[in-house]
């Protein structure tokens, strides 16, 4: 086969020159407001390089919208963001992407007509290059380019256990393996952070174990730093290192997952009892 | 079994990528596309070029496009025909204009005019989508028919408006005019809708198709993906109409042989294009062949069985035929929503499952 | 079983779903043969991974199975004692079964009200009825109340989920089949609507047959549970019962024989055992 | 005041009252939109079959003479009475009822929860039907409806614009059809009664309701056949107003089904879901293409109102791509 | 057997203009059987062939029928014929566009199969303009003419003519174009209403002619100033106008009505022996009258083939012959049982559009009749010749082709 390129040339994003544990992204004094409805009122907050940052609060508390304010879909209308030292309000999303900015979607947003690896393959397109011409007769780069990429995907097929389900459309995939299918999207990309909006809602115990340990994995194994919402206390206070803490729009606690699950704050506002 | 296949193994990727991953059908393909080259051309006769065949390929062309634009991408488009007519002038002013250019070329060429006019009527799709998009395109329709009966330089000022293709030779055969041997033109659009399917075949397989099914299924996670609207919808609007104004260049130079804008390229071809992708399929490019022939074929088929066969009066046929393709058409879609080539599919499961039900 | 038996294990059963087979597009068969009861008054959870046909078995009975292309192939379903797999789903509603589906479907450009009112539109028995039921769900959902002029699209999942069980509940049902009502909820929540659930079927006799990937809550409110595998019914029992069972312990309560385990200890290893491998 | 300036004001009155016809036309495709999401392609053709079908009642045509008169041989065409319009009119409503019952129960029950683009084109196959269908059932040359409806231009209005004409000019007085005026008056009060019934009632809310999501509403227990079957009905009702008073100008032939051309404008101008929108559409796109082809038209040539009521109508949408009243897209993730 | 190929269109939009020209011209051809047993003995057998007025379907109709030994087209669609003068040009079979097509086919040196006797639109509108010039006493100078028109080829055929007319004649002209279908010209006839034009001629076809008649009447045109060209004169075009349309003018090959001969033999042949094309409830209409017209020039020229070349049975290039060297004079006509119906038909080898004569006919609300008004005039012979040949020149050039020698 021809290996002109190296799967692990493309991992573009990854390496991003900044060290573990520095600052990656910095959200300052962010307010998001929709008409009259506030969804977020003066956040700041950081994520290291690195780490697991997890997002809690109740529902509406506005954890979708900071998710959609970082990769640039919703544009605050006051403060700023910084990621890898640029500091920005507005942006598009497709600068966000091509920044290495990924996300799933908490209402799975999958391309229903295609299939899973499709779907997958798509997260990779940032990445590829070949021209049309190419692609229209389908010889030398273009052929290359789609096998050195495929390489990758099944890598992340593979990682995922979902080799089976390959070549199946994914409208008719249960709930589970669609969120799966769409984390697989989102690492294809192979983004510096991630952004997973509730993986694990509608999951049992023993796939929400699964998703735990592919989060993991991917952070230790590409480094990859994951901002993460969930309602499930135990996995987040399990794997993350740090947690952010939102109610009505504003931020109630922020630190690592025992000191957020002391703030009686958090325990009015989210909990309702003590978490173990 | 026609559809036995054993298990679906594949070891190279490129293996897996192929069109036709079963040995047999692959095989059955190409001793069909043999047949379609080499016996074909041997039998076709004019009635058969001129009412059958060549209307099924030069639509089975402007239907691939179409299919891009709106089976891959998602934009419905009802501006088919003014880009059908882009092609078609385009032609006719090249072939006046450059008397020893080659025809190939000229159709080509017609193509990429097309483009670029499909390119700019695609500018809305940036905002606007769905039906409004679809409604929207309607502009373009009539906007281009206006303008081409409109200015005499584009129909190099004939007395009404008519525009006819010159004749040209291929290899020193007639393909246009009215003294091009069936074959010849039988074999210049069966050559070019066979590269151009296969063109889109390809480039509906790889990273571009992919950017126009994801804006299709969801555009906004697509923008999310780092997908750009402006290119995937673009590039969309711009090879849909490459691929229809070529089909408007042969629709006009190999087979009607003349043209009135106002009737040759009316609304209703824009509906036409249309009708045969979704009762094709979307998204398939053998959806879009399926879809030409049953919009094309079937109501002559209809016709001669009606008329020819059972002698009734021409008028009562029509009204049958008519009411005939529209019950059938819904008829399909309530069978399976997804077009004939869906069918096509699920079709050949059964049969790959056969003789066990599930 | 006597006459005299069977009359009265029908008053009992409200629902009854009897070696149900579902067929989505002609080809794929999802349920083989899935049996189960609700009885009168009862919460019957059914559990089980992703794709083992909860999902298709609600929407099995509700009927809503024919608009996505599947079909009941076999088996019969019974609802308050009579036979319902023709009975199209108003039908059903106006007779007092109602699902609430899966994944939210608000109607995104009805307001959080409207929304609400839709759920009312099988009741016959006024506005100042409806009006206090309505008060009923914002009670129960203030957050709702705070959203009511909302168009449903804008607001936030949570919110969506809370719409979507407010609207069930305004049509004052018998039985409601409950599809992942925890999806995407704050744990609060979590606890607060099976906490209603509780109230509805203690305080009016709903039935509740509840579709659960949450098996830890919906074994604490269930009374009986039905465990399904790939389209089939795998162990069925008291709740109480399953919660002791060692498999069920295992695999869907993450509690081993040290406690429980904790997500970032587990080994990523093929763990899926299936009782009918 | 100067002539022009009054020839302005005809243009722009006249360009109203074309505007409500398409306003009529345009009701139709909003009322099956907003329903249930479909794009009513057969709009057109509905309006066709009402008038062909009124016309055939009042005058007592047999219906398929055509096709029976070629299987057994006879000569029948008339049934020999005439029905008061009244009647008649009635007699169509019933038809169009059945129709309206019929398509469900063949077709639509068989589609629920498909995508718009498939019931779309369910709608072009039930136009081609319903097109040859027509013409099988009525004949297909061409009729002339006379219910009544008074028309031609009114004298009343001619006198007192005269009147208002500068001293010395030979203004002769404005011009308006009494037919247009008689459509008006029928489309304010169709459009005052249809937006109501959508907003206010439970009725109105449930249409709604299925045109978001086919599914949930029929788990809310809506049922999706009667919703369907009333609203064909009614979009059937106000296909035949728009068949009158398009058929009372020209005659009832095949043409009146490509009025529905005209009313696309101003459909997506006023927003596919909203019922006032048809008639706020209407009048901008009509007022709009009769004055560019009275002012603009003659610099270019003429015949520009068919593409420039696009070209008017693609303006708003860049502004607004929901139409002026439609319903706002839903982006979120 | 002697086969016809009819081109109808029964059908679309334009299919109440179609219906009962279609019935005339199979119906003359069914007298012809039923009466005399064809012509000269030999059946003539009429292959009806549905084309919906939409060029590719004609196309298939041709392509299906031209096999079968067909020996002259009446497409009976501008679009159509466009199509067919190459074609049938090059598979040697005539086409008779009757009255419309392709203006300078009319040469018969450039254009050796194609005919369009027995007159041509710019015929036609030179015609009209010359009754406008009676009407006002012969002089037209800064008079204004509007023509409302099919913005189509169709359409724009008169307009050169008119332009070419109003420097000879001085008079003003205003173009009108009406996009298809034409449900909708409340512009056109605003402006009309302005401008004041003194005449408003009419290039229509379809529902275009009955919104105009109708919008003429509504803003009061006068309605004998208003003229038609042959395709906007018939019944259906003034009956849903009621009242309002009664004066208005179209110009005409041929006359209307059934208060001929013939008629009782049709009467008596076909419509009463059920032998009808349509429901006979078109008799003697504008246009059934024309289909009549065009089924008797094929048979007259049928007739001439067989006795020029000495054979029942003839060829498409017979045909031709027997076409070019057609004559229908008056004698003839009264033979036919048509005393006076049409003015001589003479077709030359240069000269394939006849004698170019027409009648102005005028509508009767009352009655529901058309009647002719004035007697058959001839076109502007300069004018028309000048701009026919020119036409015919491009087209030879384009396609290589040198004019034949009509002379020897
Ligand atoms: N419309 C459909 N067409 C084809 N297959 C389907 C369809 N809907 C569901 N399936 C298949 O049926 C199986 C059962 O799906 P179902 O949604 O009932 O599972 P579930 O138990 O509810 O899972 P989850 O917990 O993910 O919601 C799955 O394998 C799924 O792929
Ligand atoms: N595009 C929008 N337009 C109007 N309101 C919005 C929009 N997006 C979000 N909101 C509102 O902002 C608030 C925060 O929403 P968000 O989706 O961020 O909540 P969340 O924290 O993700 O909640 P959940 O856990 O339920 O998903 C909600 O009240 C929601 O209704
Ligand atoms: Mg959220
Ligand atoms: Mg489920």
């Amino acid at each position: 086969m021809n290996r002109a390129v190296d799967p692990r040339d493309l991992q573009v994003h990854a390496d991003d020159g900044i060290a573990k544990g520095d600052v990656l992204l910095e959200v300052n004094n962010v307010s998001l407001r929709f008409g009259g409805v506030k969804a977020i009122t003066d956040i700041s907050f950081d994520i290291l390089k690195g780490e697991i940052r997890a997002i809690i609060g109740p529902n509406g508390a506005g954890k979708t919208s900071m998710l959609n304010v970082i990769n640039g879909f919703y544009t605050p209308q006051e403060g700023t963001i910084t990621f890898r030292g640029v500091e920005r309000r507005a942006m598009r999303t497709t600068d966000a992407a091509r920044q290495g900015i990924a996300r799933t979607f908490q209402n799975i947003a999958l391309f229903k007509g295609m299939t899973t690896l499709d779907n997958i393959m798509t997260g990779r397109i940032t990445l590829q290059t070949s021209n049309i011409f190419s692609q229209a007769l389908w010889f030398g780069p273009a052929v290359r380019e789609e096998i050195a990429h495929r390489q990758r995907v099944e890598e992340i097929i593979d990682f995922l256990e979902i080799q089976h389900i390959r070549k199946v459309p994914v409208g008719r995939l249960p709930y589970g393996l669609q969120k799966r299918v769409e984390l697989g999207r989102a690492l294809a990309a192979e983004p510096s952070l991630l952004l997973l909006d509730e993986p694990m809602a509608g999951m049992n115990l023993e796939e929400k174990e699964d998703m735990s340990r592919f989060i993991l994995d991917v952070n230790s194994q590409f480094g990859t730093t994951i901002a993460l919402i969930e309602h499930d206390m135990g996995v987040v206070m399990d794997i993350s290192d740090r947690v952010v803490v939102l109610d009505y729009g504003r931020k109630i606690g922020d630190g690592t997952p025992d000191e957020v699950s002391k703030n009686q704050d958090v325990i009015d506002a989210y909990l309702g009892v003590p978490h173990e | 079994m026609l559809y036995r296949e054993a298990g679906d193994f594949k070891s190279t990727y490129v293996a897996d990528m192929q069109t036709f991953p079963i040995r047999g059908e692959r095989l059955l393909f190409w001793v069909f596309v043999a047949g379609c080259f080499l016996i074909v051309p041997f039998l076709i006769n004019d009635y058969w070029e001129k009412s059958i065949i060549i209307p099924f390929l030069v639509w089975s062309m402007i239907a691939i496009g179409l299919n891009i634009l709106t089976g891959y991408c998602g934009q419905v488009s009802l501006g088919t025909g003014g880009f059908m007519a882009v092609g078609a002038f385009a032609c006719y002013k090249l072939t006046t204009a450059f008397p020893d250019l080659n025809i190939i070329a000229i159709i080509v060429m017609s193509g990429f005019v097309t483009a670029g006019v499909g390119m700019l009527f695609g500018l809305p799709s940036l905002r606007i989508k769905g039906f409004y998009l679809a409604v929207a395109t309607l502009a373009a329709q009539f906007f281009l028919v206006w303008f081409f009966n409109k200015f005499g330089w584009f129909y190099n000022y004939s007395a009404s408006g008519q525009i006819t293709a010159p004749e040209r030779f291929l290899f020193g055969v007639a393909v246009t005019g009215p003294n091009a041997p069936p074959w010849a033109t039988y074999l210049l659009c069966l050559s070019f809708v066979f590269v151009f399917a296969w063109v889109a075949r390809n480039l509906t397989r790889g990273r571009l198709g992919r950017s126009w099914m994801a804006m299709r299924d969801m555009d906004i996670a697509a923008q999310i993906m780092g997908i750009s609207p402006f290119s995937a919808k673009l590039s969309a609007f711009a090879i849909s109409s490459f691929y229809v104004g070529m089909g408007g260049a042969m629709f006009f130079a190999v087979y009607l042989g003349a043209a009135e804008v106002t009737e040759a390229f009316s609304i209703d071809k824009s509906f036409d294009a249309l009708f045969m992708i979704i009762i094709g399929g979307l998204g398939s490019i053998l959806g879009s062949f399926l879809g030409a022939a049953f919009i094309v074929v079937f109501p002559v088929l209809l016709k001669n069985i009606m008329v020819g066969w059972l002698g009734w009066s021409t008028d009562l046929a029509a009204h049958l035929e008519i009411m005939t393709v529209g019950g059938l058409i819904i008829f399909f879609l309530i069978v399976e929503p997804h077009g004939l080539a869906q069918l096509w599919r699920l079709t050949k499961e059964k049969l790959r499952l056969w003789p066990f039900p599930y | 079983m006597t006459d005299a038996a069977l009359a009265r294990d029908e008053a009992e059963t409200i629902l009854a779903v009897n070696n149900v087979e579902v067929i989505y597009n002609h080809v794929i068969l999802v349920l083989k043969g899935v049996s189960l009861s609700v009885p009168r008054g009862g919460i019957v959870a059914l559990l089980g991974a992703n794709g083992a046909g909860k999902t298709t078995t609600l929407k099995a009975i509700s009927n809503l199975l024919r608009a996505e292309r599947g079909e009941v192939t076999k088996g019969t379903i019974e609802f308050d004692g009579e036979r319902i797999e023709s009975s199209s789903p108003s039908d059903l509603v106006r007779r007092g079964c109602i699902q609430v589906m899966e994944g939210r479907h608000c109607f995104g450009h009805l307001t959080i009200e409207e929304n609400l009112m839709t759920g009312a539109f099988t009741r016959r028995d006024g506005a100042a009825n409806v009006k206090r039921d309505l008060d009923m769900v914002y009670g129960y959902f203030p957050r709702l109340k705070e959203r009511r002029g909302s168009m449903a699209g804008y607001t936030s999942g949570g919110e969506q989920q809370m719409t979507a069980i407010g609207r069930a509940l305004m049509s004052r049902p018998k039985m409601i089949l409950l599809d992942e009502p925890s999806m995407g909820l704050a744990p609060q929540l979590v606890e607060e609507i099976f906490e209603i659930v509780k109230k509805l079927n203690e305080e009016q006799g709903v039935s509740i047959l509840l579709a659960e990937q949450n098996t830890n809550i919906a074994l604490r409110y269930a009374k009986y549970g039905y465990i399904l595998e790939s389209g089939r019914v795998v162990m069925d029992g008291e709740a109480k019962a399953l919660r002791e069972n060692e498999d069920v312990k295992e695999f869907y309560l993450g509690v081993g024989g040290e406690g429980r385990r904790s997500f970032k200890n587990v080994k990523h290893y093929k763990r899926r055992k299936r009782w009918l491998a | 005041m100067s002539p022009g300036f009054l020839y302005f004001l005809e243009t722009v009155l006249n360009g109203l009252m074309t505007g409500v016809m398409y306003s009529l036309v345009a009701l139709g495709f909003v009322l099956i939109f907003k329903a249930s999401g479909i794009f009513n392609f057969s709009q057109g053709v509905m309006a066709l079959f009402a008038a062909l079908t009124l016309v055939g009642l009042q005058t007592g045509q047999v219906p398929f003479a055509h096709l029976i008169n070629a299987i057994f041989g006879t000569d029948i065409h008339h049934f020999g009475w005439t029905l008061p319009a009244f009647v008649a009119i009635v007699g169509t409503l019933a038809v169009m009822v059945a129709f309206a019952y019929l398509f469900e129960k063949l077709v639509l029950k068989h589609l629920v929860n498909q995508e718009p683009i498939i019931l779309f084109m369910a709608t072009i196959g039930l136009a081609y039907f319903l097109e040859g269908f027509g013409d099988l059932m009525w004949g297909a040359d061409i009729k002339t409806l006379d219910i009544g409806i008074p028309s031609g231009g009114s004298f009343w209005l001619e006198d007192v614009t005269r009147e208002w004409a500068t001293e010395g000019s030979d203004y002769f007085g404005m011009y308006i059809d009494k037919l247009d005026v008689v459509a008006a008056l029928v489309a304010v009060v169709l459009v005052t009664v249809l937006m109501l019934f959508s907003q206010y009632t439970a009725t109105g809310r449930a249409l709604r309701a299925v045109a978001d999501d086919h599914q949930a509403a029929m788990s809310v227990g809506i049922s999706l056949r009667n919703i369907w079957v009333i609203v064909w009905s009614i979009a059937g009702f106000v296909a035949l107003v728009a068949g009158i008073m398009w058929g009372a100008k020209s005659g009832v032939q095949f043409s009146l089904s490509l009025i529905a051309l005209k009313a696309l404008p101003v459909l997506i101008l006023g927003g596919f879901t909203s019922i006032p929108g048809a008639i706020v559409g209407g009048l901008i796109i009509g007022v709009g293409e009769k004055l560019a082809e009275l002012y603009i038209g003659p610099l270019v040539g003429g015949a520009i109102e068919n593409w420039f009521a696009y070209v008017v109508a693609l303006g708003f949408l860049l502004i607004r791509p929901q139409g002026l009243f439609g319903e706002k897209i839903i982006e979120r993730v | 057997d002697l086969m016809v190929p009819s081109l109808s269109y029964r059908t679309g939009p334009y299919a109440p203009n179609g219906i009962p020209y279609a019935d005339g011209f199979a119906d003359y051809f069914t007298l012809l059987n039923e009466r005399d047993g064809g012509i000269n003995g030999v059946k003539v057998n009429v292959v009806e062939c549905e084309t919906g007025y939409n060029t590719e379907k004609g196309v298939e109709c041709y392509e299906s029928t031209k096999g079968q030994g067909a020996l002259v087209y009446h497409p009976l669609s501008t679009g159509i014929t466009y199509q067919l003068i190459p074609k049938a040009t090059a598979d040697g079979i005539p086409v008779h566009s009757m009255g419309y097509g392709r203006t300078s086919a009319a040469d018969g040196s450039v254009f050796e199969w194609i005919f369009n006797y027995p007159g041509t639109y710019w015929d036609a509108a030179s015609i009209i303009v010359k009754h406008i010039s009676d009407q006002e006493g012969g002089d037209l100078n800064g008079k204004k003419l509007a023509l409302v028109y099919h913005n189509s080829a169709y359409g724009k055929e008169p307009i050169r003519t008119l332009e070419e007319l109003a420097k000879k004649h001085g008079y003003e002209l205003t173009l009108l174009p009406v996009d298809h279908p034409g449900q909708e010209q409340k512009s056109q006839w605003l402006q009309i209403r302005r401008d004041r034009p003194d005449y408003v001629i009419m290039w229509g076809w379809g529902v275009m002619n009955q919104v105009a008649v109708q919008e003429a009447a509504n803003i009061r045109y006068p309605m004998d100033h208003f003229i038609g060209v042959w395709w906007s004169g018939s019944e259906n075009d003034v009956v849903p106008a009621g009242a309002g349309a009664d004066g208005y003018k179209a110009i005409a090959f041929h006359a209307p009505g059934t208060d001929f001969p013939l008629f009782d033999d049709l009467k008596k042949h076909v419509v009463d022996a059920g032998k009808a094309a349509g429901d006979g409830s078109h008799v003697g209409e504008v246009l059934y009258n024309r289909g009549m017209y065009a089924a008797i020039t094929v048979a007259e020229a049928i007739r001439k083939a067989q006795e020029m070349h000495d054979t029942k049975d003839i060829t498409p290039a017979q045909m031709r012959d027997g076409m070019e060297n057609s004559v229908i004079d008056e004698a003839r006509w009264a033979e036919l049982g048509l005393p006076g119906y049409a003015p001589t038909i003479k077709v030359t080898c240069s000269n394939h559009g006849g004698p170019g004569l027409g009648a102005i006919q005028q509508w009767n609300a009352e009655t529901k009749t058309w009647s002719l008004v004035t007697d058959f005039m001839e076109a502007d012979r300069e004018v028309v010749d000048a701009l026919i040949k020119e036409d015919s020149e491009a087209y030879a050039k384009e396609n290589n082709i040198t004019p034949r020698d009509c002379a020897s």
